[in-house]
């Protein structure tokens, strides 16, 4: 059983406090990621969960147990560093064991879990090597093998894939939800990137300044962005985001431009309210080029030119002006466009979020 | 092999001779540990093991401290002083060096019997002598320069014409200063071939110095303890060092010698004339170290200008401090160590030694070497020039003073006259600050 | 737990702080203390008799002190920049051999294993003017005819001290850059060349700036340890002759043991000291500028 | 074409010239050294024959038989002083080197206030010259008895080296990844063990390059060593050099003899090391 509970959580290098008392409950075998920029805290709270840095409040629980100032070694996690910091000194056999040698496993059973782990992550050829003779990938299955073969209650996981070229970050993903399904143990994963933390998690922790923005699922953080900044991060490309007023029945934007007030946030907002206006770019596109069949009840069909075209084989990304913007626009079963091309948009409306210009929280129900 | 067979009639006379003193010295000292600290280097080794002699004499028993050459030794007593640890009962002494510190060693005329001081050779145990007190008893470690020459050049018809066209006068060793000088000139021929050398820095310097205005009949301190250095014979004394170095008749480095340079460059055999210590007798004559050995004059120091010779020594000795608690031992050691028997065994291997009857020694027993009686004859008659260097502690202050004046002089950076002008003001100083004036 | 992690450092540091305390700190009080008294080795009891600043105002106003003193800053810059320079040429040289690594390195490194009272000796015999090496060599070469007085002639024995000081330290500063020049990635060299610099200016704007934190940190080790020199020119010419070498080391060191006037040779003490530590806070900020330059956490 | 040839000329004329300097270089670096080797085995008449004598016509180990010969017949303790020497460099750089770890180490992994000033601090003890610390610190020895002993000697010389090794060590443990010491600790270790096991090993090089700076220094120290020292009982080789200085001599073929006794353990041991020497300082990248 290995649930774990952050409960207020804080971090303060002097007076300078980087994580403002958070709470997060982790269940037992469950993929969490924790995502954000940088600097939002993310790294600091896996690292005080690891132990490798003190909390200045709050408690940790782990299985259970608060771990408050116990020792890493006494926590029973395993990390895998985004530097992957395997032992150069130490072959890669030595590397994986070395947690066993530590803890003073007997050679039988040491020689055991590393076969095992070694079988899981294709290591075998590999054992009597150095790190330095190692190709980035392969390294970084090191780094997980060592992990594994603590056979830990929780995982954790610092940007493991960032160090590695695109291909294989793709590849590695797989792998470690592959593994995920194999070892079944809790795993926190930290990462900067967003697509990973939705292919991988099971449900992903959106970070900023030191506060938790949201938790949810995949889908839920995607479909139901509880902030400007969650709608803003989650998503490739972003969610087209422009300041607005509401008016009589429409939103007004900066230059003047206005779409109609989305009919779902029609009880929601009054006249002269500060918004933001949120459409994502699957729910704007050239007729007859969308996601949806574009005979939707909230539509709202505008013609705009078009400054930028990038075409992605079965989808071209269009970027059309509107109000004195590009706006982006995800264009399925592309037809040749170039700039300058005015083209007609359908603004799928129905989809739009709107948030608080003030405090930047969902305006939804 | 004449060292070991000197060695062995030495502990041969020691055998015969060790019973005649039984009765009083050197004494019995069961169980005394004596604390000591010694000169080091190995010309100096030799005596050490008659220490082994004397524990067995005495049952005494000898622990030495420190083995040091007199710069460091010197130092490490000053900090002693300074520190107030002089735990330690026989120091290994010199002239040059005691009248700093007359306050820590005992009068050893107290602890011995007068025949025994009486057998030294009465102007080094002056020079041991502090305000009346013995401070030390001088070793056969007794040092004062003689000229050292090369004969060929005086037997060399041609040189000997050329000399006589030029001067007037036959070419023969020099017995003033002015004809060292200027067969100096004469045999120069840089920078192959060098007519002198001096000692050009420290109290080398200074004592050469001290000597010759000594000699040129004038003095170094006055009566009252003053500079008096600064006077016509002090320019005199000065101006022989600063002509022969205009004239390159010493080598262009000698300001920066000591005496290993002016030891080592005359058994290069690219000097002419040496005015040097005794200890390099032997040095200069051996084959395997020199090139002008078997070709080595020894005469006595020049005359000066007042037809005064003069003898800068300095002797080696040991005293025995205030603070020792058993100086009877400590004294009986010293004793030991300065006998007729210890002097012997130093004698025999070249240094002067300081009791009479040693001296008598020593050229009986060099009859059969012509060059060391002509080693001992001149420097026995050197010895009767010698006297030791001023007795006041800022001897070695004043010294460093005034010698960067006359290097100065020499180098031409100054005349004679204004550097030993400024070199008189800066002694005076000291001896202000010090409230001897 | 947060007590414990507290005194870590400074349980880390104790047996550093204490040993330094003992045979430095503690010493340092005492000469400083002395430094305003009369004190006299051969005269204990003038310890303790205190005359405030009248040795440092003795020592301000004299000329001879502040001549050893430009002399001895005269030293410094011109043998530091100077090793700093060579030790950059032999590093360079060294690198590029391609083969007997091992042994040039080895060599590199010699002068090392000389105790700087043996250079001393070593130097003061080659320099000799009339049987030393350098002179017989030139002689039997016939570059000149005379004894060149090396230790005598006032700048040349300048120029002697620095070959000795130079020759037993221009070793540290090439090991180090040599260090230097092997960690150095290969990328930014080969883009220089490909972008057009010459091999001048490939050192220049590319190699320079990356062993530069090298040569400071060579800079403030020597810096550091500079009174080594001391050892060197106190066999060599003793300050002497006339006081043409004289540096601020053998002053101190002569005031204090031959003349015995410890309470005025500390008082210099700490000018050279400060000395010591003014070239040694200014290579530190060079060292901290040029590691943020290259953003290198050396 | 022209242009290669004349390029390749360059590039064959540059190797000429890096020859040639390397050559002088080392040339220049060596002849001290080679000198000194010749004038321990010549004899006397012949190191200081004038017009020199460039090629040695008698070539023998007098020195060196002379030389361990005993006290009394030209001989030097040079037995003791080698021991003494030994002792002391020895105990003195294991000792600055742990003494120089554990600062270092709290340099370079640990926050805590007023870390650069200290560090400055320690850094500029190593300024004062030793010719001004050797007498206070004289009286401090005798205060409490220690002059003349390994001890007193050894203590000296880890002070003299501590502000060094902590200096270089520092720079060692920076350069070995936090992570590393982290991930072991996540893997079970202690600090301590995550200490020996990972980071002592990875800075191990550059540990023992600070080892040798240390080393050397000891083994070559002579301000301190003539204040400190006075008998056989801890009298050092250097300070052993002085025995061949009497008043008015200096036997050159001696000290000569004595200083390649000196050198020849400092070289094996330079030559041995190099490769980590040079190495240690170079650690950088542990991570690929």
């Amino acid at each position: 059983m290995a649930i774990v509970s952050l409960k207020k959580l804080t971090k303060r290098y002097g007076s300078m406090e980087i994580v403002h008392g958070i709470d997060l409950d982790v269940a037992d075998r469950e993929f969490i990621a924790l995502v954000g920029p940088s600097g939002c805290g993310k790294s600091t709270t896996l690292r005080m969960i690891a132990g490798l840095e003190d909390i200045s409040g709050g408690t940790i629980e782990i299985g259970e147990r608060i771990v408050n100032d116990l020792p890493p070694r006494s926590r029973n996690i395993s990390m895998v560093f985004q530097s992957y910091a395997l032992y150069p000194h130490m072959t890669v056999r030595e590397n994986l064991g070395f947690s066993l040698k530590i803890a003073g496993a007997p050679k039988e059973e040491m020689d055991r879990r590393v076969a095992e782990a070694s079988a899981i992550l294709g290591l075998d050829a590999l054992l009597e090597r150095r790190p330095s003779q190692l190709s980035g990938g392969q390294r970084q299955r090191v780094a997980m093998g060592r992990a594994i073969v603590r056979d830990p209650d929780v995982f954790l996981f610092d940007e493991p894939l960032s160090n590695l070229d695109a291909k294989l970050r793709t590849q590695m993903r797989t792998e470690i939800k592959k593994l995920h399904a194999k070892v079944k143990s809790t795993v926190i994963y930290v990462t900067h990137d967003q697509v990973e933390a939705m292919t991988l998690a099971d449900r992903i922790v959106i970070m900023r300044d030191g506060y938790i923005e949201q938790v949810g699922t995949p889908d839920e953080v995607f479909q139901r962005p509880a902030t400007r900044f969650v709608a803003g991060f989650i998503g490739s490309p972003p969610m087209n985001l422009q300041e607005a007023t509401v008016a009589d029945g429409k939103v007004v934007f900066a230059g003047g431009q206005s779409l109609p007030l989305p009919i779902r946030f029609k009880a929601k907002v009054n006249v002269g309210d500060k918004v933001v206006f949120g459409l994502r770019p699957d729910d704007i596109y050239p007729a007859g080029h969308g996601l949806h069949s574009g005979d939707a009840a909230d539509v709202h069909d505008v013609e705009l030119p078009v400054t930028v075209t990038e075409p992605l084989g079965n989808e071209t990304l269009v970027f059309a002006e509107f109000d004195r913007r590009d706006w982006v626009s995800r264009m399925l079963n592309p037809k040749p466009l170039k700039a300058g091309d005015r083209v007609a948009m359908h603004f799928d409306l129905s989809q739009a979020h709107l948030f608080s210009a003030e405090t930047g929280k969902s305006l939804r129900a | 092999m004449n060292r070991l067979l000197s060695g062995v009639a030495a502990g041969a006379l020691l055998m015969a001779s060790g019973v005649a003193f039984a009765a009083d010295l050197p004494g019995k000292f069961p169980g005394v540990t004596i604390d000591a600290k010694l000169i080091g280097g190995q010309q100096y080794e030799k005596l050490y093991e008659r220490i082994g002699e004397w524990e067995k004499a005495t049952g005494g028993k000898v622990n030495v401290i420190s083995k040091k050459n007199h710069f460091d030794l010197d130092k490490e007593i000053k900090s002693d002083i300074a520190s107030n640890s002089i735990t330690w009962c026989v120091g290994s002494n010199h002239t040059s060096f005691a009248p700093q510190y007359p306050g820590i060693y005992i009068d050893l005329t107290k602890l011995l019997p007068k025949e025994e001081i009486d057998a030294f050779v009465p102007a080094n145990i002056a020079a041991g002598t502090l305000d009346g007190k013995l401070v030390m008893l001088p070793r056969a470690q007794f040092d004062v320069s003689a000229l050292y020459y090369q004969k060929s050049l005086y037997q060399d018809e041609a040189k000997k014409k050329a000399y006589k066209d030029k001067y007037g006068e036959d070419l023969a060793p020099p017995d003033t200063f002015d004809e060292m000088a200027q067969q100096a000139e004469f045999f120069a021929s840089p920078p192959d071939f060098y007519g002198t050398q001096f000692a050009g820095k420290e109290e080398a310097i200074n004592g050469r110095f001290y000597e010759m205005v000594i000699a040129d009949g004038g003095e170094y301190l006055d009566k009252d303890g003053k500079p008096a250095f600064n006077s016509e014979a002090g320019v005199k004394a000065l101006d022989w060092f600063v002509n022969l170095y205009k004239a390159k008749a010493v080598p262009a480095g000698t300001t920066n010698y000591l005496w290993d340079d002016l030891g080592q460059g005359f058994a290069s055999g690219t000097v002419a004339i040496n005015l040097d210590w005794p200890g390099w007798a032997g040095f200069f004559n051996d084959p395997k170290s020199s090139k002008v050995a078997g070709n080595v004059g020894v005469k006595v120091q020049p005359k000066g200008s007042s037809g005064k010779r003069s003898g800068w020594s300095g002797a080696h000795g040991f005293s025995v401090t205030e603070n020792c608690a058993n100086k009877e031992a400590a004294a009986s050691l010293v004793w030991w160590l300065t006998n007729e028997d210890s002097q012997k065994l130093e004698a025999a291997a070249g240094p002067l030694p300081t009791r009479t009857k040693v001296w008598e020694w020593d050229l009986e027993q060099a009859k059969s070497d012509p060059y060391k009686t002509e080693v001992l004859q001149a420097f026995q008659e050197a010895a009767k020039n010698a006297f030791p260097v001023p007795q006041t502690p800022e001897w070695i202050e004043i010294s460093n003073a005034v010698y960067p004046e006359l290097q100065a002089a020499i180098l031409g950076d100054k005349t004679s006259k204004q550097a030993l002008d400024d070199a008189a003001a800066k002694a005076t100083q000291i001896l202000e600050d010090a409230g001897k004036l | 737990m947060t007590v414990k992690r507290l005194s870590a450092p400074t349980l880390l540091l104790l047996p550093a702080v204490l040993v330094l305390a003992a045979v430095v700190v503690v010493p340092l009080c005492l000469s400083f203390y002395s430094s305003f008294t009369p004190f006299r080795l051969t005269r204990p009891e003038t310890f303790f008799t205190f005359i405030g600043l009248r040795s440092y105002r003795n020592i301000l106003s004299d000329a001879n002190f502040w001549w050893a003193f430009g002399r001895t800053v005269l030293l410094l810059t011109i043998a530091l920049n100077l090793e700093m320079l060579l030790g950059l040429g032999l590093a360079l040289l060294v690198e590029k051999a391609s083969r007997g690594q091992r042994l040039l390195r080895t060599i590199m490194m010699f002068p090392m294993m000389f105790s700087p009272i043996l250079v001393g000796f070593q130097f003061k015999f080659m320099f000799n003017d009339n049987i030393g090496l350098v002179n017989n060599a030139l002689q039997s070469l016939g570059v000149t005819r005379d004894a060149i007085p090396w230790l005598i002639e006032g700048h040349l024995a300048f120029v002697a001290i620095s070959i000795a000081e130079i020759w037993s330290s221009t070793s540290i500063f090439a090991i180090l850059i040599l260090a230097g020049l092997l960690a150095m990635p290969k990328e930014p060299v080969e883009a220089a060349r490909v972008d057009g610099c010459t091999p001048w200016q490939t050192f220049r704007y590319v190699t320079w700036p990356f062993i530069m934190p090298f040569a400071y940190i060579a800079m403030t080790i020597r810096s550091l340890d500079v009174a080594r020199a001391y050892d060197i020119v106190k066999i060599m010419t003793d300050g002497g002759p006339a006081g043409r070498t004289e540096l601020l080391w053998t002053l101190v060191a002569r005031t204090a043991y031959s003349d015995a006037r410890m309470g005025v040779a500390n008082a210099m003490a700490y000018f050279s000291i400060l000395l010591s530590i003014v070239f040694t806070v200014y290579f530190f900020k060079k060292l901290a500028a040029a590691r943020t330059q290259i953003g290198a956490e050396w | 074409m022209d242009a290669n040839a004349s390029a390749r000329l360059k590039r064959r004329a540059a190797t000429i010239a890096h020859r040639v300097g390397l050559f002088l270089a080392m040339l220049f670096i060596c002849l001290p050294g080679i000198w000194i080797v010749l004038s321990s085995l010549r004899p006397t008449v012949e190191i200081l024959a004038k017009p020199p004598i460039w090629i040695p016509q008698q070539v023998s180990l007098d020195a060196y038989v002379a030389m361990f010969s005993g006290v009394g017949k030209g001989g030097i303790p040079v037995l003791d002083y080698f021991r003494n020497s030994l002792i002391i460099s020895v105990t003195s750089t294991v000792l600055a080197i742990a003494i120089g770890m554990a600062g270092g180490y709290a340099f370079a992994r640990y926050r805590f206030r007023g870390k650069s000033a200290m560090f400055l601090g320690l850094m500029l003890t190593r300024t004062v010259p030793g010719i001004a610390l050797s007498l206070p610190l004289f009286f401090v020895y005798a205060r409490l008895d220690i002059i003349d002993t390994h001890f007193g000697l050894i203590l000296a010389y880890v002070a003299l080296n501590v502000p060094f090794t902590i200096w270089l060590i520092d720079g060692f443990f920076r350069q070995v990844p936090k992570d590393l010491a982290e991930a072991a600790q996540i893997d079970g270790c202690t600090r301590w063990q995550a200490f020996w096991q990972v980071e002592f090993p990875l800075a191990g090089p550059g540990i023992a390059s600070a080892g040798i700076f240390a080393f050397l220094t000891s083994w070559n120290e002579f301000a301190l060593a003539s204040q400190l020292t006075r008998s056989i009982n801890s009298k050092t080789l250097p300070v052993g050099l002085l025995d061949y200085t009497a008043e008015f001599t200096i036997d050159w073929r001696g000290m000569c003899a004595l200083a390649v006794v000196m050198i020849i353990p400092a070289l094996i041991l330079t030559f041995i090391v190099q490769k980590h020497l040079v190495g240690g300082l170079t650690s950088g990248a542990v991570k690929g």
